[in-house]
């Protein structure tokens, strides 16, 4: 991709490879190759070491910590943290919580909560998808009632990743029954150490644990924990997921791993045509993908609004992701086979694990299905 | 697959029976059994004359076709039952000599056979001495078996059946919940080691329980996709969404029409290469690799697609559809890829690109 | 496939393949390989080499002239045809017409039209879709209006293949507009030099023409121009559509154009890996769409009900003719982007005529999408 | 891409011009033009100074850039201009020297140039005398042009320019409506032929060519999609079926959501492409090689899915989707096949398999 970079971007992109390589502890480094569920002390540490550099927040605008990179700068950061193997910070305060708080929090809000997200030292989780809501959220069944001084919370939450570890919930629910199922939802902050939570294990696909449901039993919750205005909260939740839909082409992740890929296809195999086939195709949709991803950050940049082809990063960047764990599958052979936990084989488990974990990703953050929907609809004005 | 009716009405009494027990003695979980519970089993499928079903009658065999076989295998991947079946039901009874005492054992229920392929090597020791070397490739049950079918597949091709001391193998869990193990046989006695065919016919007969082995590791599949999505309609058909039943998007409905498709293009795989080991046809070897092929292009998809279209649910260790996927994901990662065998399909109908050059 | 027939039948194989060998004459078989659209006389002439044989119309009933073949036998007979590069016979008279009239029709009509069609001396044409209403049948609008000793048909009909030549047109038409859509449709035969008859002819995206527009303006048919009872035609449709849904997988064709590529494929392309893979895949699809057809088959022969399987065939063959094509077209290289007409080379011809014109596969005799919605409904049980 | 708000407000009206004129002066046709209309539309895009675009400065250009004209190229694919303008527009301005006068005529729309790859070679004949040998592999509007530029890429690489007598070739007629030719040169006189660079420097040139060349193609075909799927957008919110528009159908929309994938993948490599050449960077050649395989794999199953959602429309002469496909159908075709680059790319990343094993 250097031809699209100005010299000066991809100075920027040395400096940053040098410090990454000197603060990036190896062992941190292994965990990210090895699997997909880290520890929260392991994201923790990670996030500290980049908030001592002021990278704690990278897309996050200077007045709340960000260094104030243009988006291609962003773009350059991040396909460094993955080429180094850096582990994946926590994505619910960083992207979810953070921009929520700083476009639509109190100032209270903003210095109580942010600090603690940008230095890694307060972890949050999501608390929109419930077991009958899903992509659906329209139809989520939480219900916040009024009290005396502030809220009480009931209901189920699904799909809680991270759930176990965090320190707050952001938590969408229904306020308000009269309107049009959309209408009445508002947003709150839960202590996820509030009496009347319980937590049960979800695992996943892969035997790994990172999910969770959770139970809200007549939580309360002080005035302060309400977001904005009362019965807007799916505005703004629909307000975030409209932004940052690069960060779900996840193509840096990509990019390493099928490098990484790359230098494990030796040997016998390295000469089987089929896969070699499947490696140059990947190697193409890959390129095209970080093109798209940057034609998106390069209009960001000229201070144009997204075009278009923002809807498709998600879909695109995904099936990808499954593209190239599959081939990964195929590469390793009967190694793969083994439950990841047992084998000796780092990159093998590596790979199982995500594999199978990556089923999820055509499924989370807005179904595949759905985006094609809305991708017909809105983009193409199909009718 | 040509019946006359009376034949048709015993392999649906077969079929039946097959899935009405593994339903009530190995109804699916997600938490791996343990060895005794599936000793139970293994105990009362005994019962049932499971392990006679492949055998000669001469061996005590009660006159079961490869079809009917087969049905057993499509039943128990359909119950995604954790035991590996193949090499006690088809593989050992079609290389052991019909006066082998193991054979009787094996109708009983208290012999266990893996069949082990790749990695091992025979040396001669003395005239009639045989000393094996090396460790096999992974293959399914060799943690549990008490013998192991070794096929040695060199210069001088041969096979051995050999008995196998109890731990002597690492057990490997497979992302499956099944287990497995690659056996090391270096210091395997000689006159431990049974010579079942040497030479040439050992090359055909390894040719040919390769063949069955993939045939029946796709009949597997096909019951495992099969009852996948008998469960995915069933859950389509319930849950809902946007106010409508998820069965109801049309999307939804193509991608399970394209997984019927893709089930019903890998049955008819599997059909063929039983139909071309049952009549020893030429084709049997073609037949066999496009199983496996099918397996890898159709199958594995398929199983995809229906964790997709069952959304969150799919992907959780407590829900049967994810354990489809990682049962073909076995199924089609183990005993040779299917990338090579699209190879050696093309040099079979193309010849060798090589040589051509 | 030899693996699934009889002894019996590999027997019958040897005999149908001597017969043919000696009976079709070698342009006939040069015509089919250059292309698709043939002559109404090079179609009457097999057919008629055939009725000679008693083979006609290999798939009917022994009373109607059929040579009293198995299924199995059938699908043998088919693919020897296909083997030797035979012309296609006309599929409306053979395949819809005849069926039609010798399951509905009166015994005057089974005698005037049953036996040209078996003999090749008559050709027919389908007058189903309208420009409104191509797979959605039940929108049709050409009207049949009651009038002394017979009926007066007006409308449009769209897609009719062979109509520039055929002797009749089996038309659906409305003769009850008070009941529900699909219940108020009869079936009617015109003779195709009736005055009132338009043609327009329609240019298929190969640039040739097998296709037309039928304008129908009053014309008049006797009363026994009726099939079956007024109102039932969408039954008999259905019927039909129902049965020999088997031809639509076209696998003989498909699995002798294959054998053709191959031998077509040497050279130093023959080393290319991406094709050589592409081969095997295709082999392999092939070769399971041929096994499925001859369960549905050998489920005929012993009289069980066709299974879900045969739902599927459609779909299925049409892909595939198309991904036989699209590989043709990468093996052919440049000589298949000349137009057809224009080039020496034969079977480069065949293959892009037969390349563009095998978009409408996917779309003829129903969508693949709307046999999908079929296999998810009626197969599966979607609800 | 990066372009300041001066040079977008440029690009937007160089492209709406382009447009509107051919809108107005090439609309489209499923009937070939003659090759009056054909003259009569290149004589007036010649006084709107394409032609001019891009030349260096010095021969008359008019300082546009290349991503400039690519989007000239890019609206003559969506119009589907059947005039080949990729030679003139692109790869003359490339190889002649700022002094040749054939750059003078070529600015006013006087000459026609065409690139002929592969079949020929070149023999020296005395000192400084050339002939070349063998005919031409298809090269579009070879026909018709006045001047081709032969790449010949043996152990002594050259590029050569040689005017052409008129009718020396057969006109070849292609499925999309363009018309190519295959030159024959062994009675070239020696005198003719121009020597534009030999050597090293040649093979520099060849690759610059080729990479120049297929991605203008692809701009060609994204602006063909890009113009298909407008047209099919518009006609699925029109055509109603089963009481209801295709556009609302759940399975329509989704196969359209994917061409819309497909067409801004392809286009993100077709961007790249000619940033790497734009930069000169070391990644030219494998962006033109992606950008090519993006066109097999991408671009041509996008045209198909548009006429599949079309329906029976979609298949006839007359409705213009069926010459977007054609039109890929031939870019994907001609100047050696996605399937060899995608050999080349395997080998790029991956080394060279035989060498490995």
């Amino acid at each position: 991709m250097d031809a699209f970079l100005t010299r000066d971007e991809r100075r920027f992109r040395e400096e940053i490879r040098d410090v990454i390589g000197r603060i990036l502890p190896p062992d941190l480094a292994r965990a990210t190759r090895r699997g997909i569920h880290l520890s929260r002390e392991q994201m923790a540490l990670w996030n500290r070491l980049l908030h001592e550099k002021g990278w704690g927040a990278h897309h996050w605008p200077v007045e709340f910590g960000g260094p104030g990179w243009t988006p291609v700068q962003r773009f350059i950061f991040e396909s460094e943290c993955a080429r180094a193997d850096a582990p994946p910070t926590s994505v619910f305060g960083l992207y979810l919580v953070g921009p929520t708080l700083y476009t639509f929090g109190t100032e209270a809000q903003k210095a109580r909560y942010l600090p603690p997200i940008l230095s890694g030292d307060e972890f949050w989780c999501q608390g929109y998808s419930e077991p009958d809501a899903g992509s659906d959220l329209a139809s989520l069944r939480t219900v916040a009632e009024r009290t005396e001084g502030g809220w009480v919370i009931t209901g189920q939450k699904a799909w809680t990743t991270e759930g176990h570890f965090a320190d707050f919930m952001i938590c969408l629910a229904r306020t308000n029954a009269a309107v049009k199922p959309q209408a009445g939802l508002s947003l709150f902050i839960i202590d996820m150490k509030s009496p009347g939570i319980t937590l049960h294990p979800v695992l996943t696909i892969d035997g790994g644990h990172s999910v969770n449901t959770v139970f809200l039993d007549g939580v309360t919750v002080p005035d302060d924990a309400l977001i904005g205005d009362v019965d807007k909260g799916w505005t703004y939740a629909k307000f975030l997921l409209a932004h940052e839909r690069t960060n779900n082409a996840q193509v840096h992740r990509s990019r390493r791993e099928f490098e990484r890929l790359k230098a494990r296809f030796t040997g016998e195999r390295r000469t089987d045509p089929g896969l070699r086939r499947r490696f140059a195709l990947v190697e193409t949709d890959l390129a095209a993908l970080e093109v798209t991803v940057l034609r998106i950050l390069i209009d960001q940049t000229q201070g144009r609004e997204p075009g278009p082809e923002a809807s498709i990063v998600k879909v695109i960047g995904s099936e990808l992701q499954q593209t190239i764990s599959e081939l990964a599958m195929d590469v390793l052979g009967e190694r793969a086979l083994e439950l990841p936990h047992d084998t000796a084989d780092d990159e093998a488990a590596g790979w199982t694990e995500r594999h199978l974990f990556r089923r999820v990703v055509t499924i989370y953050a807005g179904t595949n299905e759905i985006q094609k929907t809305i991708i017909a609809g809105t983009t193409l004005g199909l009718r | 697959m040509r019946r006359d009716a009376e034949r048709l009405a015993e392999d649906t009494m077969l079929r039946d029976s097959v899935r009405a027990f593994l339903a009530e003695r190995s109804p699916w979980t997600h938490v791996p059994r343990t060895a005794a519970d599936l000793d139970g089993i293994r105990a009362e499928a005994a019962e049932l004359g499971w392990f006679m079903m492949g055998l000669p009658e001469a061996a005590g065999g009660v006159g079961s076709d490869l079809e009917q076989v087969l049905s057993v295998i499509e039943e128990a991947g359909r119950a995604l039952h954790p035991e590996p079946l193949v090499a006690d039901l088809l593989l050992a009874p079609a290389v052991l000599p019909a006066d082998r005492p193991e054979l009787g054992q094996l109708a009983e229920g208290g012999l266990r056979f893996c069949y082990v392929r790749a990695g091992v090597t025979a040396v001669r020791t003395g005239s009639d001495e045989i000393a094996l070397k090396g460790t096999g490739g992974l293959a399914l049950g060799a943690d549990r078996a008490t013998h192991a079918i070794v096929a040695v597949d060199e210069d001088e091709p041969a096979l051995f059946l050999v008995p196998l001391s109890p731990g002597r193998a690492r057990t490997v869990r497979l992302i499956d919940g099944r287990t497995a193990a690659r056996i090391a046989f270096d210091d395997i006695a000689s006159q431990d080691v049974l010579v079942l065919a040497r030479g040439p016919a050992a090359r055909d007969k390894i040719a040919a329980l390769d063949d069955l082995a993939v045939s029946a590791a796709v009949f597997d599949a096909v019951g495992a996709l099969a009852g996948g999505l008998e469960l995915t309609v069933d859950y389509l058909n319930q849950r809902r969404q946007f106010g409508q039943t998820l069965g109801s998007f049309q999307a939804v409905r193509h991608k399970m029409a394209e997984v019927y498709c893709s089930l019903e293009t890998l049955r008819s795989l599997a059909m063929w290469s039983a139909a071309a080991i049952a009549a020893n046809a030429p084709e049997r070897a073609t037949a066999a690799r496009a199983a496996k092929i099918g397996l890898a292009v159709h199958g594995l998809p398929a199983a995809g697609k229906m964790i997709q279209v069952s959304g969150g649910i799919g992907v959780t260790e407590e829900y049967r559809i994810g354990h489809v996927y990682k049962r073909l994901t076995v199924a089609a990662g183990l005993d040779g890829s299917a990338e090579a065998k699209i190879e050696e399909l093309a040099s079979e109908i193309l010849g060798e690109g090589e040589k051509a050059r």
